[in-house]
């Protein structure tokens, strides 16, 4: 299984998202430039968090224009694997791959710390390691993590099992304590909390390695 | 023939208007600037002598002062005249740090102030060829009942949190204390470290007749100049245009810069030949110091460089501090080689000028020579003041006696401690801080020093910024080596080796000669701190003159230190691990009640005398807990600083992952448990390993054991007191989440 | 040349924590007449003198990438001014 | 009821790194019409009908709170408007 790694100008967990792919799933894994206009022998696309383009306008409304975007959208729709981590999730939903938008979190400060999050679905190609409504940790760093969406949207979501995480103690505002969403599909999961900062006992935890894992099989 | 443009006063002009003091330049530097030309200097010319010979550039009033500090060490592969310090850690790595002030942006326009200061302490680091690892920051408010002071801490965080958030380097610890003497200068102190493998260090030098000097990064704006000397009236609509617009900080730019030039610095070493920031003073100081290193000369063509306004003039270009911007010297002929790489990352990259054999500093504009002057004359040859010293009036007759504090319900006193601004936690302003970005941070913040693991070792490496200005304040010499001190115990009780320090030297007007004397003792009692415990200083910054209506801050040196942690195994957390381990405290205890967080509670003020420290007790505590911890006797260590023993063992209460309580007996009296005596640590043991750690650690008194539950008991000889750790924890992280609103 | 004046807001429906951050900050200010607050985006463009049906090309830029039309609305003005 | 509609922009010579950065984008998008972006804020502040002297408390807040003076400029239009 071959990973590829999105960088786009201003990201910044690319580094972190690769060495977790190389060192702790020792799965193959490439970086990809925002430059590049295809996707050879990829077989998931992995975009992850920072500030793309330094997120001036709107967290990831710039990098959605890169030229990478539209191989990763037809990867996408071609039903590949693309988990967008944070500012990959961002673009994600600016992208259109997935509904919604993320605006300033509730408390307008960013949030450095571990949150507990419940698995809502555990049936996807990214959850498939953990138990229906068990209890993770992962870390979250954002500014922009407040997930928005409207009342009808929402009701899709719920009723296709696209929630795939919630937050115990919602830290941002997000509608329905949304953490992480998927598209209809199943193919494709953004979510705010970081999988790549979580895959070794050093730091702390490992919770992360389980979801980054799952992609796996 | 060197000309002005018309607009600007005439040499002569400038002679007989004086027009220089306003610049901060004395009569007397002016007369010495002319003898040094041998003719009356121009407008441009006049501009670039007196930001050179600035206290931030030139160091003329502390340079005395700053020669005692020991600088070498075996260790030590850089110490202070680049933009960063080096040391040695080993396997071909070298760690590279720095700290500097931001105070005086931060104060007028606390937002950017912040971040620019953040932006510039990288920027010395990733020149050097340093890949930046970690921020700290060491923050200095007024107290919290001002709505001012509210407002700048939370602008200030904020810049510092979305400058290193966006950038992508983790913020992984720091200080932050309030005191009223800082209410209009607060400080605002940045400190970088970064990871260099030897073989791309870099030095900030213009070597080879004709290679090129090439500009890189942001274009130039009329952003802070004269930004050491810019005053309020400044910021006046009217003339905003024409100077000191306030410097913004462009992360996403810097990150460019700084991947650009680390790639050049490792990919392109045939082409590089020296490479250094653009920070205070802007192009004049990084050009004319680049060739001051080199004992070379340069010619600068201003029409090349980029700017973002039209119509400026040279004297604007070169004192600009336009923030994201570095300067190359290129072997001739390697330029374009240098330029693709710029291009790849779009940013501007443009030869503006090439090295000279004449040791000249010549600038053109629109053909004109505008700017003619010896390379040395404006780097060194500026001034050097020895300044009068006397004792402060607040030190000639202090109380000898220690303050003894009142205690009628001690629970009640612990809860109010833990409650003051200075105690509180500061998790709402950490947690606002990426700490974590680039997945190596051990220790995060909110215990003693942070500890990131180097990839691909089993090597850590430990940091800290610390400097309690109190003790400063009571005894300037005795201080100094405290904070030194302090900081290294942070190292220690992380399981660090300490290496060396940075230090950001925060004071009043040298030229007065009572705030010259805190100056020269801090240093003095620093310097013997630096000694005692092998940490030379590598680096550093000073930043004088923070008063405001004659009343200038508390002395107040911050040290920034960082240790090696051979093997991630010693690395060592303050939390308490599990029920049953003892307690024990390293380190005697007596009444140091002088200057201590419980004198400001109770007194309203800190004063009298502090005992006298003792650098080689300290010494042989803090070897013999680094020893205990590398043989693994040791589960978890925390110093003790600010509010005593009782605050650093609710702190381990407070950050242990399980709950988990104390059972203390203290034979001394129950107030002693807030005493601030130095050279003390906790450690928690299993009692497995009791035996060997009693016969290893003489200087440890048995004082409890951690136990199951909510509370904190402790029994005395004739009390006892209880605390209940809910309550304590909900004030100690609830109170600066509630003072900020 | 041609001026673009554009200004962006959060759609009705989705809470604005900076208006809302503000309104509190004014009323503790004392000025309790402001009875509510939003905060949005004004974009100022400066588009080539001889740019074909300008307003389409705004329109498109808004739509495409200046506005999240998930969340926000806008509105612009057009005016043609000489050149600096 | 009064309506204050308030324009922030920067001052022309203060660094304005994201009219930069969207500016670049639109190029990047072929919008090389496009010649200069600026963002700034654009507040809505609805106040109450009684307010005396509506003008002045305008700009009293903003020069106080919704502005930052040291590098920004600002200006603004009140309407009388009907209760929503
Ligand atoms: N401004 C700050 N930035 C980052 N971390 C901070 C800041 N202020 C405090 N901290 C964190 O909180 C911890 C405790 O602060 P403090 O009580 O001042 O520690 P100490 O007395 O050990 O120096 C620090 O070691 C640091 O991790
Ligand atoms: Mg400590």
């Amino acid at each position: 299984m071959r990973f590829a790694v999105i960088v786009f100008p201003g990201s910044n967990c690319d580094a972190d998202m690769y060495y977790a792919v190389q060192d702790q799933l020792q799965a193959e894994v490439t970086y990809v430039p925002h430059t590049a206009t295809q996707l050879n022998d990829i077989d998931a696309v992995l975009i992850p968090g920072g500030f793309s383009y330094g997120d001036y306008l709107r967290t990831g409304a710039i990098a959605r224009f890169a030229p990478i975007m539209p191989a990763i959208i037809d990867f996408a729709n071609n039903g590949g694997l693309v988990l967008g981590v944070c500012n990959g999730f961002q673009i994600l939903t600016e992208a259109g791959l997935l509904p919604g938008a993320l605006h300033e979190n509730k408390d307008l400060a960013f949030i450095c710390k571990d949150v507990q999050l419940t698995v809502a679905n555990p049936n996807t190609p990214f959850s498939n390691r953990f138990e229906k409504d068990e209890v993770i940790t992962l870390p979250v760093a954002h500014g922009e993590g407040n997930y928005y969406c409207d009342a009808e949207t929402l009701a899709q979501l719920e009723a296709n099992h696209q929630i795939v995480f919630r937050y115990q103690d919602n830290p941002n505002g997000s509608v329905a304590d949304i953490a992480g969403i998927c598209n209809e599909r199943g193919n494709v999961l953004g979510m705010m909390p970081h999988p790549e900062r979580a895959v070794e006992a050093i730091l702390g935890n490992t919770d992360g390695q389980r979801l980054l894992s799952s992609l796996l099989q | 023939m060197i000309e002005s443009t018309m607009t600007e006063p005439t040499a002569k002009e400038i002679q007989a208007t004086k027009l220089y003091q306003s610049w901060g330049m004395t009569t007397e530097e002016y007369t010495r600037a002319c003898r040094l030309l041998d003719r009356l200097p121009n407008y441009t010319e006049t501009g670039l002598f007196a930001v050179m010979w600035s206290e931030h550039c030139s160091y003329k009033n502390s340079k005395p002062v700053l020669k005692q500090f020991p600088t070498t060490g075996p260790q030590v592969l850089q110490g202070p005249g680049e933009g960063a310090g080096i040391v040695d850690i080993g396997d071909g790595q070298a760690v590279v740090f720095k700290a500097e002030s931001h105070n005086h942006p931060s104060a007028v326009e606390p937002y950017e102030g912040a971040a620019t200061g953040v932006g510039g302490i990288i920027r010395d680091i990733f020149s050097m060829g340093a890949q930046p690892i970690a921020i700290l920051d060491s923050l200095r408010f007024g107290e919290l009942n001002d709505p001012r002071t509210k407002y700048l801490v939370s602008e200030v965080v904020k810049g510092i949190a979305d400058y290193g958030n966006c950038i992508g380097i983790p913020t992984v610890g720091g200080e932050t204390t309030f005191d009223a003497s800082y209410t209009a200068n607060p400080l605002v102190n940045a400190m970088c470290v970064g990871i260099l493998n030897q073989a791309d260090m870099q030095v900030g030098q213009a070597r080879g007749e004709e290679n090129s000097i090439i500009y890189v990064g942001a274009k130039t704006g009329r952003d802070g100049i004269h930004g050491a000397t810019f005053a309020s009236e400044e910021f006046s609509d009217d003339n905003e245009s024409d100077r000191s617009a306030v410097q913004v900080g462009d992360p996403f730019m810097e990150k460019l810069l700084m991947d650009a030039c680390l790639e050049v610095i490792r990919q392109h070493q045939a082409a590089l030949v020296g490479i250094q920031d653009m920070g205070a003073a802007g192009l004049v100081s990084s050009s004319a110091e680049m060739a001051s290193k080199a004992g070379t000369g340069m010619i600068l063509n201003l029409d090349q460089v980029p700017t973002r306004e039209p119509n400026m003039t040279p004297y604007e270009m070169m004192l600009s501090e336009s923030q994201e911007r570095m300067l190359l010297c290129v072997r001739k002929g390697y330029e374009q080689e240098i330029f693709d790489v710029f291009a790849k990352y779009e940013l501007d990259a443009v030869k503006i000028g090439y090295v000279t054999e004449s040791k000249q500093y010549q600038l053109y504009h629109q053909g004109h020579l505008v700017t003619d002057v010896p390379v040395t004359a404006l780097v060194d040859d500026a001034p050097v003041y020895e300044r009068e010293k006397t004792l402060p009036a607040h030190l000639q007759n202090p109380t000898t006696t220690q303050f003894q504090p009142e205690i009628q319900d001690f629970a009640e006193t612990v809860y109010q401690l833990l409650g003051q601004a200075t105690i509180a936690s500061k998790r709402a302003i950490y947690e606002t801080y990426d700490s974590q970005v680039k997945t190596n941070t051990v220790v995060k913040p909110g215990g003693d020093a942070a500890a990131l693991r180097i990839r691909g070792t089993r090597k850590a490496l430990a940091m800290t910024m610390d400097g309690n200005a109190r003790y400063l304040y009571l005894d300037p010499k005795v201080g100094g080596a405290i904070a030194v001190s302090e900081a290294a115990r942070n190292i220690v009780a992380t399981g660090g080796q300490p290496l060396a320090i940075t230090d950001c030297l925060n004071f009043g007007n040298p030229e007065k000669p009572d705030h010259f004397y805190e100056l020269a003792e801090a240093a003095a009692g620093m310097s013997a701190a630096c000694e005692m415990l092998k940490t030379p200083v590598i680096s550093g910054n000073v930043s004088l003159y923070n008063e405001t209506n004659g009343e200038a801050i508390y002395p107040t040196p911050v040290v920034g230190m960082v240790g090696l942690i051979e093997d991630l195994e010693h690395i060592t957390t303050i939390d308490f691990k599990k029920a049953d381990d003892l307690v024990y405290v390293i380190g005697q205890t007596k009444d140091d009640f002088n200057g201590s967080e419980i004198q400001k509670l109770q007194a309203g003020a800190i004063s009298g005398k502090l005992f006298p420290f003792d650098l080689a007790y300290e010494q042989d505590i803090q070897a013999t807990v680094l020893a205990a911890i590398k043989t693994g006797l040791i589960q978890s260590a925390h110093d003790v600083s600010k509010g005593g023993l009782m605050t650093a063992l609710l702190e381990s209460c407070f950050a242990a992952k399980t709950e988990l309580g104390l059972e203390l007996t203290w034979q001394h009296p129950f107030a002693w448990l807030f005493a601030e005596t130095q050279s003390r640590f906790v450690v928690t043991v299993d009692p497995k390993q009791r035996l060997a750690f009693e016969a290893q650690v003489k200087q440890a008194e048995l004082i409890g054991h951690v136990s199951r539950g909510t509370k904190v008991t402790i029994a005395g000889d004739s009390q006892t007191a209880t605390i209940d750790l809910p309550k304590a924890k909900g004030i100690f992280e609830g109170s600066l989440p509630c003072l900020l609103k | 040349m041609y001026l673009a004046k554009i200004y962006v807001t959060y759609k009705p429906s989705i809470l604005d924590p900076k208006g809302e951050s503000i309104k509190a900050a004014l009323h503790r200010m004392d000025y309790s007449q402001v009875e509510n607050v939003t905060m949005g985006k004004y974009f100022e463009l400066q588009l080539a003198a001889d740019t074909k049906d300008v307003d389409a090309v705004v329109k498109a830029l808004c739509d495409q990438l200046l506005v999240n039309v998930n969340m926000e609305t806008y509105r612009y003005e057009i005016e043609e001014v000489e050149m600096a």
